[in-house]
C-alpha cells in the first residue's frame, strides 16, 4: 500500500476535508483573534479602537471567569461519571437474558435522540418543576418538602438533565463493547475460579476500558459546550452558580455584545480547550492505538 | 487423583440432540484423545466435563466425587481453550498468577508457583510482555501456564494447536507430550488432527455424531479398528474402500486397503491402474491412480520410486492388511 | 412581496399573528413570522441590525432599545404611517419613550406599567383590606399572612430569574419606590447606598418567607401561570398582566382578582416608574419600508383594537397605547383593571425616575447600551442572593464592583 | 457462559431493566400524553396519566403559530444534506487516513476532532459576518455548510475506524484487478462500508437535527428548522404546559422513529473503534 | 507471452533493508514457487512484481517491456490473495466479471469470458451466490476465476492454500496444477508449505533474508541442495546435521542426514543412541533419537517398526544419501 502513487492520491483526497476545516477554524478564529484586541461593542458601531490586551485583562479580572471555569470541570465531569458508571451498569443488566429486551433497549436509547432544547424544557417545565412538577408531585405524595431543584441544586440539575440525554450513548457503545467480550475468556476465568465479582473487576471492566475512553472523548467534546440546557433551565444562575464557559462568553458577546470581550473570552476558552483536548486526545490516542 | 467417569451421560440443545448417550472412564494419569469429525460432538463433551455446560442427563464423577451439578470453578479442572482465552491486558505474570489469585493465595506463593510455571515453559523471560506481544506458540504456552500453576484433577484441551502454523504444531505437541510425563496428571484432548491423536494419545476415543465409535490405545486403532469409520478416520492419507463385487470376491460388502499398504509394480499386480497425478514429494512418492471398476486408488511409495502421470501401474494389497467390513460398517 | 416579523411568544403577539392574514388579504402583502422567547428574540434581533445582517423587514422592540438604536440610526423613522393613524391618540409617556428628536422610531402595540394583581378572596379570608395605593410594609405584612404552604399558596409571587429584562426591571422598581438610585450624577454606582440595602433586604427576606419555592428561576411568565393556577396571594408585575389573569379560560382565578398600585415606601410618594412599551420598529436596512409601514400602521391601529375586541372581546385588546380606548365605555367595562392601567401608566416618570436626580432616562431600566451587560450580570448577582447563595450584603458589594467596572470601561470616568 | 439461567433470575432481571427502561423514557412519554391534554389537565395535581379527555387541540394550536412542515422539511434538507455533502467529503479522507497512513495521521485526525471544542458562541458574530457578506444569512446551504463543517470531524473519524476494519487485501485486489482509485472507491470500498457508512449517516443526521446553536442563530424563517420552531416555546405564557408538549412531541417524534427504526444500523458503527 | 525479469531489485522499508539486490528470471508459462521461512521477503518480492509496493532500486522487466513505475492495474498481472480478498458484496459473478468490466469490456464479451471460467472451475452453480454462502474451497476458485477471467500475463499466488484445512488443501493444489498444465500462464506462487513447493513447482526459488539461497527444480533442491541453508529447508521431516568431530571424520564441516535415509536397527549401525519420544502414525513411526556428542536425530521408519521409549537404536544412513557442507555452509 505504498507506492508513490497512492501516497499522492492519498494526500489529495485528504486535502477537501483538511483545508476545509483548515478554513472553518482559522478564519473566524483569526476574526475573533482581532477583534480579541478591538473595544468593539456591537451596540456602539463606529467607536472600534484598538485596546491592546485591554479585553484580556478585564476577562481574567472578572471574578466570573475562574466560577465559569470550576463549573464547566465539574459539569463534564459529573455527567462523565454518571453516565459512565450508569451506563456500564446499565449495560451489564441489557447484556442479560430479558423477556422483551429489544423494547427495553428502545425505550433506553429514546433520550439520545431528543433534542437538548427539548429535553431542558421538559425537565424544567414537567419534572423538575417546584409547584407543578411530577418531581414535587412525588415529594409531596411522600410527605416531603419539594425540592426546589434549580434553586437549590441548580448544577445537580443540569448535570442530571445532561446525563439523562448521554446515558444511552454510554450504554450503547459499552454494550457493544460488552458483547465483543470473548466468551471464551469468560469461561476461561469461571475455570479459574473468578466469581462474579471478580470477573468485572479483573475480566470485563479491563475489556471495556476503550469503549470507556471513547465515551469519554465523544461526550467531553460535546459536555465542554453545553449551552442549551443551561440556557433555557437557569440562565446560569442562580448567580453564577451554573454559569460554564459557554454560557459566559454567551452572556458577553451576545447579552453585552460587547464583542472584544467576548472575542478575548473566545480566545481563552479555544486555548482552554486546546489545553484539554491536548491531554485528552494524547491518552486517548495512546489508547486507541492498541 | 484425577480420574474422569461419565455415566450415561446425555446432552441436547433445545430438542436437538448432540450427545445421546455416553459411558465412558478415564483413568488417571492418563492422556485421552478425543477425535471426531467436525460438529460431531468433541467440544460439547469436553465443556460438560468442564461444567461450562449443563449435562441433560447422565453422572459425570470426578476423583469418584459426583460432581455433575457443581459450577466449573469448583470441580479443579483447568481448561486450555482453542483461542486461548488469554487476558489480553494482563501481562504473562498475571494471566498465570489469575487462579491463584482468585483462590486467595498469598503473594509469595503466586510468585513462587508462577516462576515454577514459567520455567517448565520456558516463560521466564516473557513474563512482563502483554499477551499480543507474544507469538503463537508462547501464547499457547502461556495458556498451558495459567492450566499448571494451580495443580488441577486434570488438564481440558479444546483443540489448543489448531491456530498454530504447521512447524509450531510440531513443537507444541512434543512439549505437552513432555508435559505430561513429567506431570502426570490426567489431560483429556480434543483434536481433528489424527497426527496429533496418534502420536500423543494413550488412549483415543473415536466419536461420531455424539456416539463413541471405538476407544482405544492409537496403533489399536489403526491396526483392528472396529469399523468402516474408524477405519477411515484413523490414517492419512485415508485408507482406500474398495466395494462391489471385487469386494464381494474376498467375501466383503467392503474391503479396505491403506495407500502405505500398496506395493507398485511396474509389471503385474492384483489391481491395474492408470496413474493420474503422481506427487513427488522427495522423500515419498503418492500416486493417484484411477481403477477401473473400483475408482481412485491412492497408492504411497517411497520417494525414488518414478511413476509418472499416464502410466499403467499395478497395485498388490501387503499380506494381512486387508480390511474387511460387512453391509454395516463392522469390521468381519 | 413579503415581511420578515420578528416578534415575541407572548399572547398579544400571538394574537396579532392569527389575525394577521386579514392583513394580507387586505394588502397582498405576506408575511413570514419568527416567533422567539424574549431573550432568544433580543439577542436575534441586536445581533442582525448591529451587523446590518438584513434578515428582518420588522422586529419587536422595546422602550429600552428604541431610543438607542434610532440614535444609531438603525431604525427607520416612521413617517408613513397615514393620515387616520391618529399619533396624538398615543398616550404621552408612551409616545415619547420611542420617539428621538421629534420623529416617532417605533409603533408601541401595547404598553405596560406596574401595579399589584391580588387575590381578593384570600384577602377577605385574612380579614385584610387592600388600600389603593398600599406601602411595602402593608404589603409585606399581608403576604406573610396569607401564605400557607401547606395549601401551596404563596403570599406574594416576585420575579426572581436573572436577566436585565427580568427580576432587574421589578427590582429598579422597587428601588427607585425606595428612594435609591442606579447612578448619581458622576455615573458613580450607588449600590452601596442604604437605599438600595433596604430594598434588597426586604425583597430577600419577603420572598424567602411567603414566595414560592425555585423563585430564583421565576420571572414574568412563571409568576404569571402560578398566579393563574391560584398559587399566589399578591403579584407585582406589568399591567399587561392583567388581562390574563382575568381571563377565565386560562385563569382559575379569574373572577376574584383585585388590583392596586405599585405600593411605595412610607417616606415618598414613588410608584416605581414603569414603564414599558412592546413595539414593532423597522430596521434601516429593510428593503421592504413602505410595505413594512403599512403593516405597523394596521397592526398598532385603532382599527386593529376593534378587530381584536370583536374576535376576542375587548377584554383582550392589547392595552395602554391609545387614550381613545380608555375612554371607550365597552373598554372599561370589559375590563375592570383598566382604570388601575391607566393611573400607573400615567404615575410612571421616566426621565427622573428616582426621588433623588439621576443622570439617565428610564424607570425599570436605565437607557445606556451598556445596561444590558451590567444589569444582566447584577441581575445574576441578585438572583444568587434570593437563592440564599449569598448574603444581601455581599451581593451589594459585588453589584457595585462590577458596575463600577464596567462603567470605568466604557469610559464615564474619562 | 451456557449453563442454565433460572427462570426466577430472569424474570427479576427483567422487571429490573424494564423499571429502568421506563423511568428513562417517562420523560418522553410524558410529554407525549401531556400533549393530548387540555392546559387545565396537564397540570392537575394529582397528575393523570391515560384517564383523561383525549383532544387534539394542541396540535392545531400550534400549527396555526407556526408552519411545522416547513421546518419539518427544512430540518431534513439540512440535516440530510449537510451528512451528504460531509461524506462525500470524508470518505476520500478517511479511505487517506485507513489505507495510506503517515506519522501524522493519528496528529490529523485529532486536530480535527479538537476543531470541534471550539466554543461556538465566541465565533457567531465572525461567522455572522461572514455569511451576512456572502447572503448565506437564512439559507438552506448557509446551514449545510455549518453543520458539516461542525460535524465533519466525526463523520471522518467513524469512517476511519470503519475503513481500518476492512482488509487492505480486498483494495489492493481491486487495484489489481485494473481499477483505478477512482473506481476502486466506488465500486469497492463504498459498497463494503455501506453498514459503516449508514450508520455515519445516522448519526449525523440525529447530531444535524438537533443542533441548536447555529440552526437558530443563522436562520430566519426560509431555512429555520425544528430547533427554531421550539424556540418559541422555551418560555411559558400563562398555561402552556400541553401545547410545549404538542410541539415537543412534534420536534422529537421525526429523529425518535428514525433512531429507533435504524437503531441497528446506528450502533454497528457508533462504536469508533471502541469495540475490537 | 509472460517472462518476467528482476534485475538487482532491492527493496527498504523506511531505512530496514528487506530484500537487498535480487536478479531473477522467470520465463514464460513456467510454474515458480518462492518458498523461505517467515519474514524473509516472500510477500515483499510478489508485491514488488505486482506493482503494489514500489521498488527502492532495480528494474522489473514483464515480457521485455520496463514495467518498474507502471500502476498495478497496468501491469497486466492477476494476483490471487492468501485471503482471497473477494469482494463481498459482489455475487459470484460480479467478482469475476470485475477485472473485465474494469477493462470496459462490453456486456456479452464479459457473459462468456465469466461462463468460461466457472465452467473451468466448476462455479456454474454458483454464479449468483455471495462469497459469504461459499465453502472456503469455492471462495478460493472465485479468486483464481477472478485471476484467470482477462487472460494475464501471469498469475501471482501469496499463500493462496494457508487458509483451508488439510483435506481441502490437497484437492486445491491438484487443482491449481492443473489448471496450470491447461492455461500454460506464467504462475509466481508464494508458500512456505514445503509439500506444496514440491509437489507443484517447475522450478523453486527458495529465499533468505531477502536472497536467493537456490533457484532449481523440486528435484535438484531435494537431492543438490546448493547449501546447509536449503537442506535443512527442503525436506520434512528435516534433515538431521552433524556437527564437530563425527563431521570431521567425514571430511565435512557439517554432515547431513535425512530422516528417511537413516536405516534404524536394533543391533547395529553407525551410530547409536536412545530413543527419546517414538511417534507411531500406523503409516510411519518417527524416533526422536538421542545420540551422544551428536544431538537429537530424527529417523523415519516404517510403521510396524517396534521401537519404544527409552531403548537404543543404531541408525546407518543410507549410500549416497550423506550431504556435506563447509564451514560456510556451502555443499561441498
Ligand atoms: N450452544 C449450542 N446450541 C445449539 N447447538 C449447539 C450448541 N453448541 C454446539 N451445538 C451443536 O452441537 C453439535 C456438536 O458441537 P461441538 O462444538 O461439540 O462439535 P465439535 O466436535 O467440537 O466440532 P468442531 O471440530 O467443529 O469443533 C454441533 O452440531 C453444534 O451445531
Ligand atoms: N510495509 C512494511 N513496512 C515495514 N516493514 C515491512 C513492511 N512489509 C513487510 N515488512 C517487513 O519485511 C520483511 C519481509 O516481509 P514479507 O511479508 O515479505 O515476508 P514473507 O516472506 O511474506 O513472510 P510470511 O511467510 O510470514 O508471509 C519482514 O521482516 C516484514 O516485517
Ligand atoms: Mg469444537
Ligand atoms: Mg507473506
Amino acid at each position: 500500500m505504498a507506492t508513490q502513487q497512492t501516497q499522492t492520491a492519498a494526500r489529495l483526497m485528504m486535502s477537501p476535508a483538511v483545508l476545509l476545516l483548515l478554513a472553518w477554524m482559522l478564519i473566524p478564529l483569526s476574526m475573533t483573534l482581532y477583534f480579541s484586541f478591538q473595544r468593539y461593542n456591537l451596540l456602539m458601531p463606529g467607536m472600534e479602537y484598538f485596546t491592546g490586551l485591554d479585553n484580556y485583562r478585564y476577562f481574567f479580572a472578572n471574578p466570573n471567569f475562574w466560577a465559569a471555569l470550576t463549573n464547566t470541570l465539574v459539569l463534564v465531569g459529573g455527567v462523565l461519571a454518571i453516565t459512565l458508571i450508569g451506563g456500564t451498569l446499565l449495560a451489564l443488566l441489557l447484556d442479560q437474558p430479558i423477556f422483551g429486551q429489544g423494547i427495553v433497549r428502545l425505550l433506553v436509547i429514546a433520550p439520545f435522540f431528543v433534542m437538548p432544547t427539548v429535553s431542558a424544557l421538559v425537565w424544567k417545565n414537567m419534572m423538575m418543576h417546584p409547584v407543578n412538577g411530577l418531581f414535587s408531585f412525588i415529594a409531596r405524595v411522600f410527605g416531603v418538602q419539594p425540592l426546589d431543584w434549580f434553586g437549590q441544586v441548580p448544577m445537580l440539575s443540569i448535570i442530571l438533565i445532561v446525563s439523562w440525554q448521554w446515558l444511552p450513548f454510554a450504554t450503547l457503545i459499552i454494550l457493544t463493547a460488552l458483547q465483543s467480550l470473548d466468551e471464551e475468556q469468560k469461561e476461561a476465568a469461571g475455570m479459574d475460579g473468578a466469581g462474579p465479582l471478580s470477573l468485572f473487576f479483573y475480566i470485563i471492566l479491563p475489556h471495556l476500558a476503550r469503549a470507556i475512553t471513547v465515551v469519554m472523548l465523544i461526550q467531553t467534546i460535546f459536555l465542554l459546550s453545553i449551552f442549551a440546557e443551561i440556557f433555557v433551565t437557569t440562565a446560569g444562575g442562580p448567580g453564577v452558580a451554573t454559569t460554564n464557559l459557554t454560557f459566559l462568553i454567551y452572556i458577553q458577546s451576545l447579552l453585552q455584545f460587547d464583542v472584544g470581550l467576548a472575542s478575548a473570552g473566545g480566545i481563552v476558552a479555544v486555548i482552554l480547550a486546546n489545553i484539554v483536548a491536548l491531554f485528552l486526545l494524547r491518552i486517548v490516542g495512546r489508547n486507541l492505538d492498541a | 487423583m484425577g480420574s474422569i467417569s461419565l455415566q450415561n451421560v446425555s446432552k441436547n440443545f433445545g430438542g436437538v440432540t448432540v450427545i445421546p448417550d455416553i459411558s465412558l472412564e478415564i483413568e488417571d494419569g492418563q492422556f485421552v484423545v478425543f477425535v471426531g469429525p467436525s460438529g460431531c460432538g468433541k467440544s460439547t463433551l469436553l465443556r460438560l466435563i468442564a461444567g461450562l455446560e449443563d449435562v441433560s442427563g447422565g453422572v459425570i464423577q470426578i476423583d469418584g466425587q459426583d460432581m455433575t451439578r457443581t459450577a466449573p470453578a469448583q470441580r479443579k479442572l483447568s481448561m486450555v481453550f482453542q483461542s486461548y482465552a488469554l487476558y489480553p491486558h494482563m501481562s504473562v505474570r498475571g494471566n498465570i498468577a489469575f487462579p491463584l489469585k482468585m483462590e486467595g493465595a498469598d503473594k509469595e506463593t503466586i510468585d513462587k508457583a508462577v516462576n515454577n510455571a514459567a520455567s517448565i515453559l520456558n516463560l521466564t523471560d516473557y513474563l512482563d510482555r502483554k499477551p499480543r506481544q507474544l507469538s503463537g506458540g508462547q501464547r499457547q504456552r502461556v495458556a498451558i501456564g495459567r492450566a499448571i500453576v494451580r495443580q488441577p484433577k486434570a488438564f481440558l484441551f479444546d483443540e489448543p494447536l489448531s491456530n498454530l502454523d504447521a512447524a509450531l504444531r510440531v513443537n507444541m505437541r512434543l512439549e505437552i507430550s513432555e508435559l505430561h510425563k513429567k506431570l502426570k496428571t490426567t489431560m483429556v484432548y480434543v483434536t481433528h488432527d489424527q497426527v496429533e491423536a496418534m502420536t500423543m494419545a494413550d488412549k483415543i476415543v473415536v466419536l461420531n455424531a455424539g456416539n463413541i465409535e471405538q476407544y482405544g490405545t492409537p496403533l489399536e486403532l489403526y491396526t483392528k479398528p472396529a469399523n468402516r469409520f474408524v477405519a477411515g478416520f484413523i490414517g492419512s492419507p485415508r485408507m482406500n474402500f474398495i466395494e462391489g463385487d471385487e469386494a464381494k470376491k474376498m467375501g466383503a460388502h467392503t474391503v479396505g486397503v491403506r495407500p502405505e499398504h500398496l506395493s507398485p509394480s511396474k509389471t503385474e499386480g492384483l489391481w491395474a491402474g492408470t496413474v493420474g497425478v503422481a506427487e513427488h514429494l522427495g522423500s515419498d512418492t503418492f500416486l493417484y491412480v484411477h481403477v477401473d471398476d473400483v475408482g481412485q486408488i491412492t497408492v504411497r511409495a517411497s520417494g525414488d520410486v518414478a511413476f509418472h502421470s499416464g502410466e499403467t501401474v499395478y497395485m498388490t494389497p501387503m499380506d494381512g492388511r486387508l480390511y474387511k467390513f460387512d453391509a454395516q460398517g463392522q469390521a468381519i | 412581496q413579503s415581511l420578515t416579523i420578528a416578534t415575541v411568544n407572548n399572547g398579544d403577539m400571538i394574537r396579532m399573528q392569527a389575525l394577521s392574514p386579514q392583513f394580507t388579504e387586505e394588502t397582498g402583502i405576506a408575511l413570514d413570522w419568527v416567533i422567539l422567547e424574549e431573550n432568544i428574540l433580543r439577542q436575534r434581533v441586536t445581533t442582525d441590525i448591529a451587523t446590518q445582517g438584513g434578515q428582518y423587514d420588522i422586529m419587536t422592540i422595546g422602550a429600552y432599545e428604541t431610543p438607542i438604536w434610532a440614535a444609531q440610526g438603525w431604525l427607520a423613522p416612521l413617517d408613513g404611517l397615514g393620515g387616520d393613524y391618529d399619533i396624538d391618540d398615543l398616550l404621552p409617556a408612551v409616545r415619547q419613550a420611542l420617539t428621538v428628536d421629534g420623529q416617532l422610531y417605533a409603533a408601541p402595540f401595547y404598553a405596560e406599567s406596574a401595579m399589584i394583581m391580588y387575590r381578593t378572596d384570600l384577602f377577605e379570608q385574612a380579614g385584610l383590606d387592600m388600600p389603593e395605593a398600599p406601602t411595602w410594609d402593608f404589603i409585606a405584612d399581608a403576604a406573610r399572612q396569607i401564605t400557607d404552604r401547606d395549601a401551596e399558596i404563596y403570599g406574594i409571587c416576585l420575579r426572581g430569574r436573572a436577566g436585565w429584562g427580568e427580576n432587574m426591571a421589578f427590582l429598579t422598581a422597587l428601588a427607585n419606590s425606595y428612594g435609591a438610585r442606579w447612578f448619581d450624577m458622576d455615573w458613580e454606582p450607588q449600590f452601596d447606598s442604604p437605599e438600595w440595602n433596604e430594598a434588597l433586604n426586604l425583597y430577600v427576606d419577603l420572598m424567602t418567607e411567603a414566595g414560592p419555592p425555585g423563585a430564583s428561576s421565576n420571572g414574568f411568565n412563571e409568576n404569571l401561570a402560578l398566579f393563574q393556577q391560584g398559587r399566589c396571594g399578591m403579584w407585582m408585575d406589568a399591567t399587561v398582566a392583567a388581562s390574563f389573569v382575568t381571563n377565565p379560560d386560562e385563569s382559575e382565578v379569574a373572577d376574584s382578582v383585585g388590583y392596586a398600585l405599585f405600593p411605595t415606601h412610607n417616606n415618598f410618594g414613588n410608584h416605581g416608574n414603569w414603564l414599558w412599551v412592546w413595539s414593532l420598529g423597522i430596521p434601516a436596512s429593510s428593503q421592504n419600508a413602505d410595505a413594512a409601514q403599512q403593516f405597523l400602521a394596521w397592526a398598532t391601529s385603532k382599527d386593529y383594537l376593534e378587530l381584536v375586541a370583536s374576535q376576542e372581546g375587548w377584554a383582550n385588546v392589547p392595552p395602554g397605547t391609545r387614550t381613545s380606548l380608555y375612554e371607550n365605555p365597552a373598554y372599561i367595562e370589559a375590563a375592570p383593571f383598566a382604570g388601575m392601567t391607566l393611573d400607573a401608566m400615567n404615575s410612571a416618570n421616566t426621565s427622573n425616575s428616582s426621588v433623588q436626580d439621576v443622570p439617565y432616562s428610564g424607570g425599570q431600566f436605565v437607557a445606556i447600551p451598556e445596561f444590558q451587560g451590567i444589569g444582566t450580570a447584577v441581575g445574576q448577582i441578585f438572583s444568587a442572593a434570593l437563592a440564599g447563595q449569598t448574603s444581601v450584603d455581599q451581593a451589594l458589594q459585588q453589584a457595585q464592583q462590577i458596575t463600577r467596572m464596567e462603567m470605568d470601561r466604557s469610559g464615564y470616568y474619562r | 457462559m451456557a449453563r442454565t439461567i433460572s427462570t426466577r433470575r430472569k424474570v427479576i432481571v427483567s422487571a429490573i431493566a424494564w423499571l429502568i427502561g421506563l423511568t428513562l423514557f417517562f420523560p418522553i412519554l410524558w410529554t407525549f400524553l401531556t400533549s393530548f391534554k387540555t392546559e387545565g389537565t396537564a397540570i392537575a395535581m394529582p397528575p393523570r396519566f391515560l384517564f383523561f379527555d383525549w383532544t387534539l387541540e394542541n396540535y392545531q394550536t400550534v400549527q396555526t403559530r407556526s408552519n411545522y412542515f416547513r421546518h419539518f422539511s427544512n430540518s431534513v434538507i439540512t440535516a440530510v444534506g449537510s451528512t451528504i455533502i460531509g461524506l462525500i467529503i470524508a470518505i476520500p479522507a478517511a479511505w487517506a487516513m485507513a489505507f495510506s497512513p503517515t506519522k501524522r495521521t493519528k496528529d490529523v485526525l485529532l486536530w480535527m476532532l479538537s476543531t470541534k471544542m471550539l466554543p461556538a458562541v465566541g465565533v457567531l458574530v465572525p461567522i455572522y459576518l461572514i455569511f451576512r457578506d456572502l447572503r448565506l444569512l437564512d439559507t438552506h446551504i448557509g446551514l449545510i455548510i455549518v453543520l458539516t463543517m461542525i460535524n465533519l470531524p466525526i463523520i471522518v473519524w467513524m469512517l476511519y475506524t470503519y475503513f481500518k476494519e476492512i482488509p487492505v487485501d480486498i483494495l489492493e485486489a481491486s487495484r489489481m484487478d485494473g481499477a483505478s482509485l477512482r473506481q476502486e472507491i466506488i465500486y469497492v470500498l463504498t459498497p463494503m462500508a455501506i453498514p459503516g457508512i449508514a450508520s455515519t449517516m445516522l448519526l449525523n443526521i440525529i447530531l444535524a437535527w438537533n443542533e441548536a446553536f447555529w440552526t437558530l442563530n443563522l436562520t430566519t424563517t426560509r431555512a429555520a428548522p425544528l430547533t427554531a420552531f421550539i424556540a418559541s416555546y422555551s418560555s411559558p405564557e400563562g398555561l402552556f404546559w400541553a401545547k410545549l408538549s404538542a410541539a415537543s412531541t412534534l420536534a422529537i417524534a421525526p429523529i425518535l422513529i428514525m433512531g429507533w427504526f435504524s437503531q441497528k444500523q446506528l450502533v454497528r458503527g457508533l462504536t469508533f473503534g471502541a469495540v475490537k
